[in-house]
């Protein structure tokens, strides 16, 4: 044991020396052996080889990273399905290697770089659209269509980014990419990015899904300000019970709708438009079923784990992306405001026994069911009998398509 | 940061951007809000030459109190347990493990299953 | 709810308007707002780029088609399957875009473009096959092989319809692919298609898919016509039982044999049998049932959404599209007749007793199992106590078969 | 449409391919009108080399009354319908809804089965 | 019934005259017809696409191979997981054909080309240790690590065979990619060889599952002339239960410390642990399940089936094919030396009552779990209460990471 | 075979490559030597800060037995054969069969639940 203890700290002792002062084990050794050849060149080729001999803080840091996502994950189970997946990216995506090996995502012909090709061609984001239309129930939007406007209303997330991105200097299209992680939707932000501005594909993924997850940490404190405690408390009547033809009539009104009027939103919004179709017909359950499940989970393991190893730190550790994480901060907070304050600028309109309880609006931002589930809490933490998870699942999903129809406008203008 | 450098066309992509999005969820609303009332009016027609005379929109309407039993239920359950879920998820998992590429376990499940049939 | 009435109905006027006298109220709003700039322009700019501005009376009478589909999918059960990706893909497929920005199915390195790639290379259909014959089950007919020639009598509808196509001026290569419509089975048409004639693809599919939805509606007039009530009533001796081994020979055999006759097949029919060998080994259920399963959901799905979205209706309705629709309803007619005048006239070769009832010709078009249920159906008709459905099954499956080699001599003959 | 306007060659290809699949199925079918007598003949020897004499193919063939019963199972099978799987997915459904892309939902159940193990 | 023989013997007869004196049936045909033209020469023009006209010995004797590893499943229960999609592919791979029709494997734009893309660029092998990650069990080797190294012994039979394949004159990419064959590792096999030799992929490929499924006969002899018996009755003590926590470490660990070592491991290792941390972390169930189940499922149909197809007999029957079957025997008897011999060392240095049973050095070879049930297999015959399977999992896993770190090693020096 | 005329490469390829196998699970194998030394470690911290003055190292093992005993299950398990899981492969074939891609079968099988539920 003691040996092995020896050993390490010997090991470590030389590897920390390599990383603070530059020195180059490899060369030293190259130089001391001189002509001796044979084997001792050979574990020099090697050393040059290993991840040892590249590393860099760099990559120590967004291992480091990698690792703290996995933690969240298995600790403290936030959305364990995206950060184990992109935590693992990360890991994998920053073990040093030699260029030119076909081992890096952004190496031509290596087989990271070939599942990457679904992130980069915007082609895996669609499919994970088709799996969520296949497992959501769009009922409580249906039926009381009008707490779909409060999923259009924390879209100024998006657009209100969109201004601070260009202001920080950003290009249009690098702004209209940033400005999508105001949606609070991951495949939409990764659709978006990869047409818009690919090189920054990777901050504004890990940026929008970060924050994602922080939901139920960033939002509490805005519902508490924004809206006054007698608000809070407002009850919702039930829903009405919604007929399986509007169920069927839904998504093929809102395909052909919002597409006609945001084509570029095609590829997102008559993905997931389809997935809802095949499970509410009733007659193609089995498609339905193999869309939400082991297609869905197929495209999240492969979409997660190459985003993750997009962040590669060369690529990644940049001005730009510190920049993108502030402003993401930013979006998820404006869109909170936004869809609250119009939920109250709502009520105005409403008569007394109709009223729509604020905190909903927060569920505007979409993060489904995440917010949802916040409102949920809100509400039960100011009257415990006070059930809003059902109502507050129309902003949620209607926030899906609103961030999506935002996303396709700004592929109009800027593509 | 200021705004002022922010050019024109930015402005019209942010203020036309958000409209839009108002615009297009505005439309499903409507339809929405026309949907139901078209079925009742046809639903109504139907009933009307079927010979009843009186009909309330009461008789159409399904009360919203199932779903709220509804949706209590599935508040407890995502809130609640499946222990059979975890059951099965475990059986499962004894069952199925070991790799398929150079798995006699496997095969041999198979080829007894396949025994005991031929 | 009036204000929302009076909206629609103005914006409707317009649109007709847009559609009927091809007003472009881009055009006129552009001249009439001058140098306002700002807003107007960009309202302009996303008017051009909105479905509404660039829809055709082409679009309209598609998606109504697509419409039309998925009704049929849903209100009478006609293959939902099949029906419902293709009508929602039809809508896709037909919600206008201005081309240059990477949605449609044709525009190169678009999302639906990359889907399509598996169509238009002839990829999917070999998986389909897969999962096919890793559900069918060859019993019936190993246990009778001589009801398998009857399959093969039915496809004189492909030759007929070869011929008839060529007739009306198509060149031999797009003759032989309009021809397979007489095939009776969706995945051989899109793939012999997709070597052939791949202008043609979408209207053959279609063309395919909707007849086979018709089967119940065309096949019985014909089988009455064709059959004397006496020889409808003709009652077959239940099939002998078949062996483990029989059922595991039959797809080692049926490869080498047909393949070796039309190498062509070897795609569609090296599938057909590998997946029919995969269930029957007994050792390999766990690879049949993702074949049967997830593997074929998962291409279905992109299938049908991606030949459905290839009718984009400047593509799609052309003069070729009719008399495609024409020729196909010929061929499903001639495939019939086929087989129900070669079963009778094998007939005329066998034993008293041993005689097969003419009605089970009718399934040698394939169309599995349709064409089955529709013999069993008539056959009950005019005898409540014959059930023909396990004998037609074997006719039924030999089809595909036999569909399945045709194809591979059209394309020995004409690539 | 004027027939004698096509080729010889269309000709050819119509007749020589419908014959070929023809040649093709009848292949088929003959090495299956084979297979059993094949089978019959090397089970007769067999039972033969273990003593029997008499051997009728009774003995060797399996009754098609079960295939009888077992196609009309079938046929019922698929005319009635199931219950028990609309039961099932029906829960799968409940069980299985909620984006996984941003569910705590889901994240909520394995947790629990989490904490269940641990 | 007579008839269909008469006909079959003459057909038979001309076939085998063909094969046998090359007499040219066509060419006699062509001069002897004249001509006469028309469906004569259709029918010759036919008969030389049919594979009766193209057939080789070659590829009958590969057909007599895929036949015989089908049966070989099928019977005997080796490896049918496996062996049938690969002998199905030999079966697709040696139909013979005329090239130019997109039909083989090596025809680019054919449907099996695309599907070997996965196998030529290295992409399936990655997925397929995603799922082995997912359903592998690392316990037995966390809880008694150091019988991990006696993976690393066996690897010895790799670079064995790298020695002698360079002595018999392969090129030293070559001969890297032939001394994998010991890892004993299908996947790690498919993927070095893809990179450093693709012209030798489909004969290391057989190589390598064929001795694979001959482990129960390869390693017994040795075991018993390596191992005295009293060694082999050595009873070891139960291992220690291993905490969740050390579950979840394990994949990370491992995953950061054997790719900073091996950096061109990482599609294989990374994946391997991505998996394995899926199962392990207890949050991502979904995905772990699909990993292990559809996922490789539907890798491993497509894997073993071009795989099988690579092995064309124009491409595949060759002189190096022999030499590396020679090699591939001699490799794992080599592993199996190494893992066994090392293990009696490893006995030297460990107290009396904490001595391993150096049977299972055998299990280090991997072939996971055929050479771990060998051991238990040859430890039941000598005290029939002495279960070393559990044991025996540790060093047969380690095998998997040890060949997967020598196949980084080889790139690295090879590439 | 003459290994002489193996180059000086080939040499270093070969012993270096398995020297270097060896280092990594060496390494590997260090570490899981000392990770549960380091969890004992910080257990019996947290353990002596509760007031346990005394404690063993037996408290904090788990006892191997129940490993043996699993050990033992699994043998069986996999030796031994589940008609369960036959029987449900069995139901599962006879339901699931037939081509989605022209099933009218399949779709009875889905309209009769669909005609149940609506
Ligand atoms: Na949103
Ligand atoms: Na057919
Ligand atoms: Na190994």
């Amino acid at each position: 044991m003691k040996k092995f203890m020896t050993f390490y700290f010997v090991l470590a002792i030389l590897f920390c020396l390599q990383i603070v002062f530059g020195t180059d084990i490899s060369a030293a050794v190259d130089s001391a052996s001189g002509a001796e050849g044979g084997v001792m060149h050979g574990l020099v080729a090697l050393w040059d080889f290993t991840g040892f001999a590249n590393v860099t803080l760099g990559n120590m840091a967004m291992i480091a990273v990698g690792l703290f996502f996995i933690f969240l994950a298995v600790k403290y189970d936030y959305e364990p399905l995206l950060l184990i997946p992109i935590g693992v990216g990360i890991l994998i995506g920053n073990i040093p290697f030699l260029p030119g090996y076909k081992i890096g995502v952004y190496e031509e012909g290596s087989v990271m770089n070939y599942l990457y090709f679904g992130v980069k061609q915007g082609i895996y984001p669609p499919l994970i659209f088709l799996g969520i239309g296949a497992m959501t129930d769009f009922s409580s939007l249906i039926s009381n269509p009008k707490l779909m406007i409060l999923g259009a209303a924390a879209q100024v997330g998006i657009f209100a980014t969109f201004l601070g991105a260009s202001a920080l200097g950003f290009s249009p299209e690098e702004a209209g990419a940033i400005g999508i992680i105001g949606g609070a939707d991951g495949p939409t932000a990764i659709f978006l990015s990869s047409k818009l501005a690919p090189q920054l594909m990777g901050a504004i993924a890990i940026a929008a899904y970060s924050y994602m997850a922080l939901v139920p940490v960033i939002q509490p404190p805005i519902m508490r300000l924004l809206i006054p405690k007698k608000e809070r408390a407002i009850k919702m009547k039930p829903p009405r019970a919604v007929s399986k033809t509007e169920k069927i009539l839904f998504p093929l009104i809102g395909l052909l709708l919002t597409c006609f009027i945001s084509p570029s939103a095609l590829p997102l919004l008559g993905m997931l438009f389809f997935g809802n179709l095949l499970k509410e017909s009733g007659v193609t359950e089995r498609l339905a079923d193999t869309a939400r499940n082991s297609m869905i989970n197929i495209v999240t393991i492969l979409l997660g784990l190459t985003v993750g190893a997009s962040t590669q730190a060369d690529v990644f550790l940049t001005l730009a992306s510190i920049k993108i994480f502030g402003l993401g901060a930013l979006s998820f907070m404006v869109a909170t405001a936004g869809g609250l304050l119009f939920a109250r600028f709502l009520n105005v309109f409403l008569k007394k026994d109709n009223k729509i309880n604020p905190l909903i609006g927060a569920a505007g931002v979409s993060a489904v069911p995440d917010s949802a589930r916040v409102v949920q809490n809100e509400g039960l933490k100011t009257d415990p009998n006070n059930h809003l998870l059902m109502h507050a699942m129309a902003p949620n999903v209607s926030g899906v398509i609103g961030s999506a129809v935002a996303a396709g406008i700004m592929l109009s203008f800027l593509l | 940061m200021n705004l002022l450098t922010v050019t024109n066309q930015t402005w019209t992509i942010t203020l036309l951007g958000w409209v839009i999005v108002f615009a297009a969820l505005l439309f499903l609303v409507g339809v929405f809000l026309l949907v139901p009332k078209v079925f009742t009016w046809s639903a109504k027609r139907r009933l009307k030459t079927k010979g009843k005379t009186q009909v309330t929109d009461d008789q159409l309407a399904i009360s919203g109190e199932t779903n709220a039993a509804i949706a209590t239920a599935l508040h407890l359950y995502f809130s609640e347990m499946h222990d059979e879920e975890s059951a099965v998820i475990t059986i499962k998992e004894v069952r199925r493990r070991y790799s398929p590429w150079n798995s006699k376990l496997y095969g041999m499940n198979n080829s007894s299953y396949y025994k005991l049939r031929s």
